[in-house]
C-alpha cells in the first residue's frame, strides 16, 4: 500500500503552485471571475504551457498520458486556488468521455487547449443518477435529433466540444451537439465559475456511443475524483486561513486561537480535513488501480460534502464579520466546497446509495 | 395555566388580516419574497413601514404613549402570524426595536420629542455604530475617539458593520470618550442626526451574497453635538447594555421561522427527490423538516412563555438564550432551504434577486433566495454579541 | 396565556420533593430498584396519603378531580428523583382508560392505591402507531379471547388490573383481562422500572371499549405528557447537578467549569432544557385545555428524546469516569431519558410524523 | 500510489481465514457476540489470547525478534478484517498494545525477558494504575507515593479505573516519588510483578452497564522492588508519554468499526421500520447508517495511510486524531445500535450477557449488547485522555 504522490508528481504539484502564486493571486482571480467572459484565455495558456490540458490524454493525441493521481496532484492545488477556468468541463469531462470513445480530431483540439469542451448531462435535483436522464435523443433523416434541457453545465455556453447525454431507445447514448444549436441561459455559478442551462428542442447529434451508462459512470465517477480533489483543496486552504488567523487576530488582549472553544473549532477543521483528504488519496488509489467501485466514489463524494461544508461555516464562523465579506477569499472556497457538493449528487444521494441493502457479493 | 381560545382575539385576526391582504403594494409583497436576511431590500420595506404606521401598527411592542397599539400579547401573536404567513418583509429593527427602546428608557424628553416620530413613522432609517475593525467581539476596545469641543465632540476613527449605513440618515454610536481606567469605562453613546455630515465618509461592504448590507463609516473631523448624547459621558457601556436587552429578545421571531420553514415545505412538494416522487414525500427529508418544526415550536414556546410572563423571563440567561436559539434555527432553517433547491441554488442571481430587476430568475422563488439566505445567515451567529460570547454568558450564570 | 403553575400545584410538588427528598435518597432508590419487588409499597403508601394516586380521578371514585397540569407538576419531581413506582403505569395509563371508560370499581381501587393497574399496548419497534396493533381478539362462548404478544408492559406482571389493546373486527378494541392470564417474562428496565412482555393465548377479556383507537389514543398523549414530564425533570436533575459538578471539581488546579468548552457544554444543556421545558409547559397547557393535536404531542415527545439523549451525554462527559458508574445518579437519570424516549415511539417516529405532508385543514 | 491486489495475500487470507474458522471455542465465539466493550469477557478473551500464541498470531503489530509473526501491513490489515469478520473478541490491549511495546523500548533486558513472554503468550493480564481519584485529566497531579526504603519503594495512595484490576495479576503504574519542582517532575513508572501482594486491595466498581469492569485499587504501605522500576526514577512522566503513542496508534482498528456497523446492518435486515417493510428498507435509516458507513471508511483510509507510511503519521496531532476519530465513531455506532433495537433495548440483561449464563436473552444478539455497549462507550471519549485534552493537543499543533 501507498498513498503518496511520487517525485514528480510532486514537482508537478509544485510547478502548478508556483504559476498560480504568481498569475492567480485572490484578486487577480477575483478581475478574472468579474470579467466579460468569466475565465482568463491568458490563465489557460498558462496551463497548456505547464502540460495540465494535455495531462491525462494518450500520447497519440498530443497528451502525456498521465494518470488520474497526477491530475488529483494539481486538482487539489486548483481547488486551494479556486481556479475558474474550464478544466474540469473541457478536460476532465468532456474529454473524459471522447477519452472513452476514442475521438481523436476533438481530443487532440482539447489536448492543445485550442478547443474548450463541455459535457451536458446533469438535468437537475432529480437527476444526479444516469438512468434518471430524460432528454430524448431521436433518429433523423440525417443522424439524431436531441430533445430536453440540461442544468448546470459547467461552461455550457463556452464550449468549443459539446457532449450531451440523452436516452436513445432503452439505453442511454452519448452525442456530439453542434455547441450553438442549444439556447443557453448563462450565468456565474456562486463560486465563480461560468456554467449554462442548455435547452435543446430537435438539436440534430452525432452519435459517440450507444449503451454508454457504463461507459459515461466511469467518466463522472473519475470526474468525481477530480472535484472532491478541488473541494479538498479548498478544505486545506480554509484550515490553513484560519488557523493563521486564529493565531494573529486578537481579541480581549489574546490571539482568539487561545479561547479553547476557537481551539477545538481548529482541531474539528482539522480532523474533518485528514478525514476527508485520507478518502481522497486512497479513493484516487483505487482510481489509479482501476479498482474504484460504485460505493468507494460515494463515500468519496457524501465526505467531501458533509466535512466541506462543515469546515468553510467553521471558518467563516472564526474569522467573525471579515469572513462575511466578499473581500477575502474565505467564503469564496466555503462555495466551491457547497458548489462541488450540489453537482453529480449532494451528500443525502451518496449516503443513501451506502446505506441501501447490498447485494452479498458486493459486501466486504 | 390558561392557553383557551378567545372570540374577540378572532375578530382581530380577521381585521388584521383584511388590512395586511390589501395594503402592502405589489412591490412590497416582491420585497417579501426576496428578503434574505433580516434586512430586505430597503425602499419597499421603508415604504411598508410608512404604510403600518398610517395604520397605526408599525411599533406593536411599543408602548401606547409613544405611539403603540397598545395590543396584548396574545394579540402580538396575531399579528406576527399573519404577518408571517403572507411573507411580508419585516421592518428593520434598528429603530423600532433598539434605539427606539433605548430612547424610551433612557434619553431625554427633548430626545424623545425629536427623535421618537421618525423612528416610528419609518421618515428615518438608523444604522447603528459599535463594532470596529480592530474591536469586534471585545467591543470594549473600541478606539474611535471623540474629543469634547465647545458644544460638540469632534470625531475620529471608523466604524464597520453598520448595517444599510449607505441608506441611513441617522446613526446611534459608541465612542471613546476616554482611555483613563477599565476600558469599558470611557466610552459614550452618542446619537448622530444626519448622516451627510462634513467628514463622514461611508463605504458599503460587499458580503458573500453579493449584498452592500454591510458599510464602513469613516470620521474625520467630525462634529456632533454633546446634547445628542445619552447617558452621562464615559457611561456608554451600561447604555449599551441596556439597548442590547432590546435587541436580543422580547418580540415574537418564531412565526418569521415558521414561515421559513413553510416556504421550503412548499417548495419541497414541487421538486423531486430523485429517488422517485417529490421531495415532500420523502421520508429522509420528512425527519429533517420534523426536527426543524419540532425546534421551531420550542423556540415558540420559549418565546410565548417568555412574553406571556412566565419567570423563564427573568432568568439572566434569558437574552442569551433567546440570541442562541433563534440564530441556530436561523441557520440551520436555510441549510434545508439550500437542500431542497440542490443544484439550482448555485446561479449567483444577485441581478435578479432586486425587486423590480429586469433579470429572468431561473428557478422558483425558493431558487432565487436560499443561497443568499443561506451565505447571510452565517452571520447571525456572529453579530449582536457572537453566539461563543452569549454561551459564556450562559454558562456564567450556571456557577455556583 | 399563562403557563405557570398555581399556588396550589406548586405547593404539591412542594410536597412532593419534600416527601421524595425525605424517603427517596438516591440510596434509597438504589435498594428499592434491588430489592425483590422492584418497587417500594412503603413509598407507594407515602404516594397515596399524598393524594397522589387520587389525583386525576373523579371525585366520585375518590379521586381529587386533578388536572393533567397537576400531574405534570408532579411528574418533573418523579423523573428528577427517578421514580420506578408504578404511577404511570397504574395512574396514568390504566387509570386513564379506566376513567375514560367510566369503570368506577376498579378506578376506586386504583386511586385509593390498593390495587395497581398496567396497561398492555405496545408491541415492540414495529408498533408505535395504535393503528399497528396485531393483538387479535375473538368472539368466544363467554366474551373475547385474546391472542398476541405485548412488549415492555410497565409492572405488567404486577398488576391487579390489567387492560389490553387488541384488534376486533376491523376497529380496535380495549380489554380487561385477568392479571394472571398472560405468561409474563419479567424483567427490570436500565432505568429501573419493573416491566413483562406478556404473551396472550387466548385469554378471556372483558370488552371495556370497541372502536377504542381515539380514546386509547387520547389516553396515550396524555400519558406522554407525562413521561415527558418525569424525562425533563430527569433533565434538570442532570442540569444542576452537572452545573455543581463542573464548579466544584478542580482539574490542572481550576474548576472544570472555567474551561470554555465545559462552559459552552453546559450552556448547551440549558439551552436543551429549556426549549424542552417550554415545550413540556406549552403542550400541558393544551392538553388542559382540551386542545392538543397530534403534531403536539409529536413535538414534545421528540424533543424531549432528543434533548434529553443531548443532556444525559454532556453530563456522563462532564463528570468523566465517575459520570459512568452506577455509584452516581447521573447514568441513572442518563437512562431514564433514554427510557422515555424508546416508548410509545422513538424521536424518529415522532419527527417524521411531523415532516410528513399536512392536509391544508391541519396547518397554522 | 499503489494499492495493486495481491496474490500472495490471498493466500494468506485463507490461511487465516481456515484457521479463524476452526480454532476459537463456542465459548470464544460467544464471548464475541457478548462484547460491548474494548475489554471483552475476561477468561474467554484469555483463552483465545493463549490459543492465538500457540500459532504464533497473538501480536500481529509485534517485532520478530519479540515474538511478532513478521508480517506486511497488508498482512496485518488482512488478519484484522477476517477476525473481525468473524465477530471473535478482541485480545486485551494493555499487555499487547501499552506495556509491551513500552518495555520493548524502555525496559531494562531483565525485564524484557522477565515479563514479554507471559504478555504475547496471555499467562499474563496487567491493569493499569495512572488516574487518582484527584488525578483525572490532571494525570499529573497524582499523589500516590512511593518511598523509597531500602531496595524497595513502599506505596502508600490508590489508584482508580484500573480496567480489570480484579482479574489482573500484574500491574504497571505511576507513583509520585518527589513533590520538587513541577508537578510532572517527581513521577515515577512502576511494575508490580503481583497482586496479591500485602496491603494491596482491589474494589471494582460497577459501571453504568452494570458491568464491574473497573476497579479501584488501594495500597497501604505496598512493598515493591525498585528493580521494577521502568526508566528513572522521578522521570515517569516521559515514559508514560512514551506509552500513550502506542495506545493512541498504529493498529488496525477500523475493521472492528466496520464489523459493528455490519451486525447493526444485518439486524436492521430483520427489524420491522414502523413506517412498513424493514428498517433496512427505510430510507432515513439508509441515510444514517450510510453517514457512519462513509465515516467508517474515511477512518480506514486514514490508518492506511498511517500504516503504509504515508506522511500523515509523522504529523505531531496524529495519535489525538486518531483517538478522537475512533472514540467518537464507536459512539455514533453504538447510537445506531441502540435505535436497531428500539424497545427491545430497554430490559437489563446484565445477567444474560454473561457468557455461559442460564438467563434466557430478550430479543436477538443485538438487543443483548445495544444498550451496554451504547453506555460503555460513552467512556470512550474520557479514558486515555479526554477528547477536550485531545483537540486542545491538535489545535496546538495548529498555532503559528
Amino acid at each position: 500500500m501507498d498513498f503518496t504522490f511520487t517525485e514528480e508528481q510532486t514537482l508537478l504539484r509544485d510547478s502548478v503552485v508556483r504559476a498560480l502564486q504568481r498569475d492567480y493571486s485572490f484578486e487577480a482571480r477575483q478581475s478574472i471571475v468579474r470579467s466579460g467572459t468569466g475565465w482568463s484565455p491568458d490563465v489557460w495558456a498558462r496551463l497548456v504551457e505547464l502540460g495540465l490540458t494535455a495531462l491525462p490524454f494518450p500520447e497519440d493525441v498530443g497528451g502525456l498520458g498521465g494518470s488520474v493521481v497526477d491530475v488529483v496532484a494539481v486538482a487539489e492545488v486548483f481547488g486551494e486556488h479556486l481556479l475558474v477556468e474550464p478544466y474540469d468541463a473541457s478536460i476532465v469531462l468532456a474529454g473524459g468521455v471522447l477519452a472513452a470513445v476514442g475521438r481523436k480530431d476533438e481530443l487532440e483540439r482539447i489536448a492543445s487547449g485550442e478547443a474548450i469542451g463541455a459535457l451536458a448531462h446533469e438535468e437537475g435535483r432529480g437527476t444526479p443518477d444516469p438512468s434518471l436522464v430524460t432528454t430524448k435523443a431521436e433518429r433523423s433523416a440525417d443522424g439524431y435529433a436531441l430533445t430536453g434541457e440540461k442544468r448546470l453545465v459547467l461552461h455550457g455556453a463556452d464550449a468549443d466540444v459539446l457532449v450531451v447525454s440523452a436516452r436513445l431507445d432503452a439505453g442511454l447514448a452519448l452525442f456530439l451537439v453542434d455547441a450553438s444549436a442549444p439556447v443557453a441561459t448563462r450565468f456565474t455559478t456562486v463560486d465563480g465559475r461560468r456554467a449554462a442551462h442548455l435547452r435543446f428542442d430537435g438539436a440534430p447529434g452525432t452519435l459517440l456511443a450507444a449503451d454508454a451508462e457504463p461507459l459515461l459512470r466511469g467518466v463522472l465517477d473519475r470526474a468525481i475524483v477530480v472535484l472532491a480533489a478541488e473541494a479538498v483543496g479548498a478544505m486545506g486552504g480554509l484550515l490553513r486561513r484560519t488557523a493563521e488567523y486564529a493565531s494573529t487576530r486578537e481579541q480581549f488582549g489574546v490571539p482568539i486561537g487561545s479561547f479553547q472553544t476557537v481551539a477545538h473549532r481548529l482541531a474539528d477543521m482539522k480532523i474533518a480535513y485528514v478525514a476527508a483528504r485520507s478518502t481522497l488519496l486512497h479513493t484516487t488509489a483505487l482510481a489509479e488501480a482501476g479498482r474504484l467501485a460504485p460505493q468507494d466514489v460515494a463515500v468519496l463524494k457524501a465526505q467531501v460534502g458533509r466535512l466541506g461544508r462543515r469546515v468553510g461555516e467553521s471558518a467563516i464562523q472564526t474569522h467573525g464579520g471579515v469572513g462575511m465579506t466578499d473581500e477575502l477569499p474565505i467564503g469564496h472556497l466555503h462555495k466551491r466546497v457547497l458548489a462541488v457538493d450540489a453537482m453529480f449528487g449532494g451528500t443525502d444521494h451518496h449516503l443513501r446509495r451506502l446505506g441501501a441493502p447490498r447485494s452479498p457479493a458486493a459486501t466486504g | 395555566m390558561d392557553i383557551a381560545p378567545d372570540a374577540d382575539l378572532e375578530k382581530f385576526r380577521a381585521e388584521v388580516a383584511e388590512f395586511l391582504d390589501t395594503a402592502p403594494t405589489p412591490e412590497i409583497r416582491e420585497a417579501g419574497r426576496r428578503t434574505t436576511s433580516v434586512f430586505g431590500p430597503f425602499d419597499q420595506v421603508m415604504a411598508w413601514h410608512r404604510i403600518l404606521h398610517a395604520r397605526g401598527w408599525s411599533a406593536p411592542d411599543w408602548p401606547v404613549e409613544h405611539g403603540g397599539p397598545g395590543w396584548s400579547v396574545e394579540q402580538r401573536y396575531v399579528f406576527a402570524d399573519e404577518y408571517q404567513k403572507r411573507g411580508l418583509p419585516p421592518l428593520l429593527p434598528n429603530g423600532l426595536r433598539m434605539i427606539g427602546p433605548l430612547l424610551m428608557e433612557l434619553g431625554t424628553p427633548e430626545q424623545q420629542a425629536r427623535y421618537l416620530p421618525g423612528i416610528l413613522s419609518g421618515e428615518d432609517y438608523w444604522t447603528q455604530g459599535y463594532s470596529e475593525p480592530g474591536a469586534g467581539s471585545d467591543l470594549a476596545s473600541l478606539s474611535t475617539m471623540a474629543v469634547p469641543d465647545g458644544d460638540d465632540y469632534v470625531l475620529n476613527g471608523s466604524k464597520i458593520w453598520t448595517t444599510y449605513a449607505h441608506h441611513a440618515n441617522r446613526m446611534f454610536m459608541l465612542v471613546r470618550t476616554s482611555r483613563e481606567g477599565k476600558k469599558q469605562q470611557g466610552i459614550t453613546f452618542l446619537l448622530l442626526d444626519r448622516m451627510d455630515l462634513p467628514g463622514l465618509e461611508v463605504r458599503p461592504i460587499i458580503g458573500l451574497d453579493g449584498a452592500p448590507e454591510q458599510c464602513e463609516v469613516f470620521f474625520t473631523d467630525v462634529r456632533v453635538p454633546q446634547a445628542d448624547r445619552v447617558g452621562a459621558e464615559n457611561d456608554g457601556w451600561s447604555v449599551a447594555k441596556q439597548l442590547l436587552k432590546h435587541e436580543r429578545g422580547g418580540s415574537a421571531h418564531s412565526p418569521m421561522l415558521r414561515r421559513r420553514l413553510e416556504v421550503a415545505r412548499a417548495a419541497a412538494a414541487e421538486t423531486p427527490s430523485g429517488f422517485g416522487g417529490t421531495l415532500a414525500d420523502d421520508p429522509v427529508f420528512q425527519r429533517d423538516l420534523g426536527e426543524l418544526e419540532a425546534e421551531v415550536a420550542s423556540y415558540e414556546h420559549f418565546e410565548k412563555l417568555a412574553i406571556s410572563g412566565h419567570p423563564i423571563a427573568r432568568d439572566p440567561a434569558y437574552p442569551s438564550l433567546n440570541k442562541v436559539m433563534s440564530s441556530e434555527l436561523t441557520q440551520r432553517i436555510s441549510v434545508l432551504m439550500t437542500r431542497v433547491v440542490g443544484l439550482d441554488g448555485l446561479p449567483d442571481q444577485r441581478e435578479a434577486l432586486l425587486v423590480g430587476s429586469d433579470a429572468e430568475p431561473l428557478g422558483g422563488d425558493l431558487a432565487l433566495i436560499a443561497m443568499p439566505y443561506y451565505l447571510n445567515s452565517r452571520a447571525t451567529t456572529i453579530y449582536a454579541g457572537t453566539n461563543e460570547v452569549q454561551r459564556d454568558l450562559i454558562a456564567r450564570t450556571l456557577r455556583s
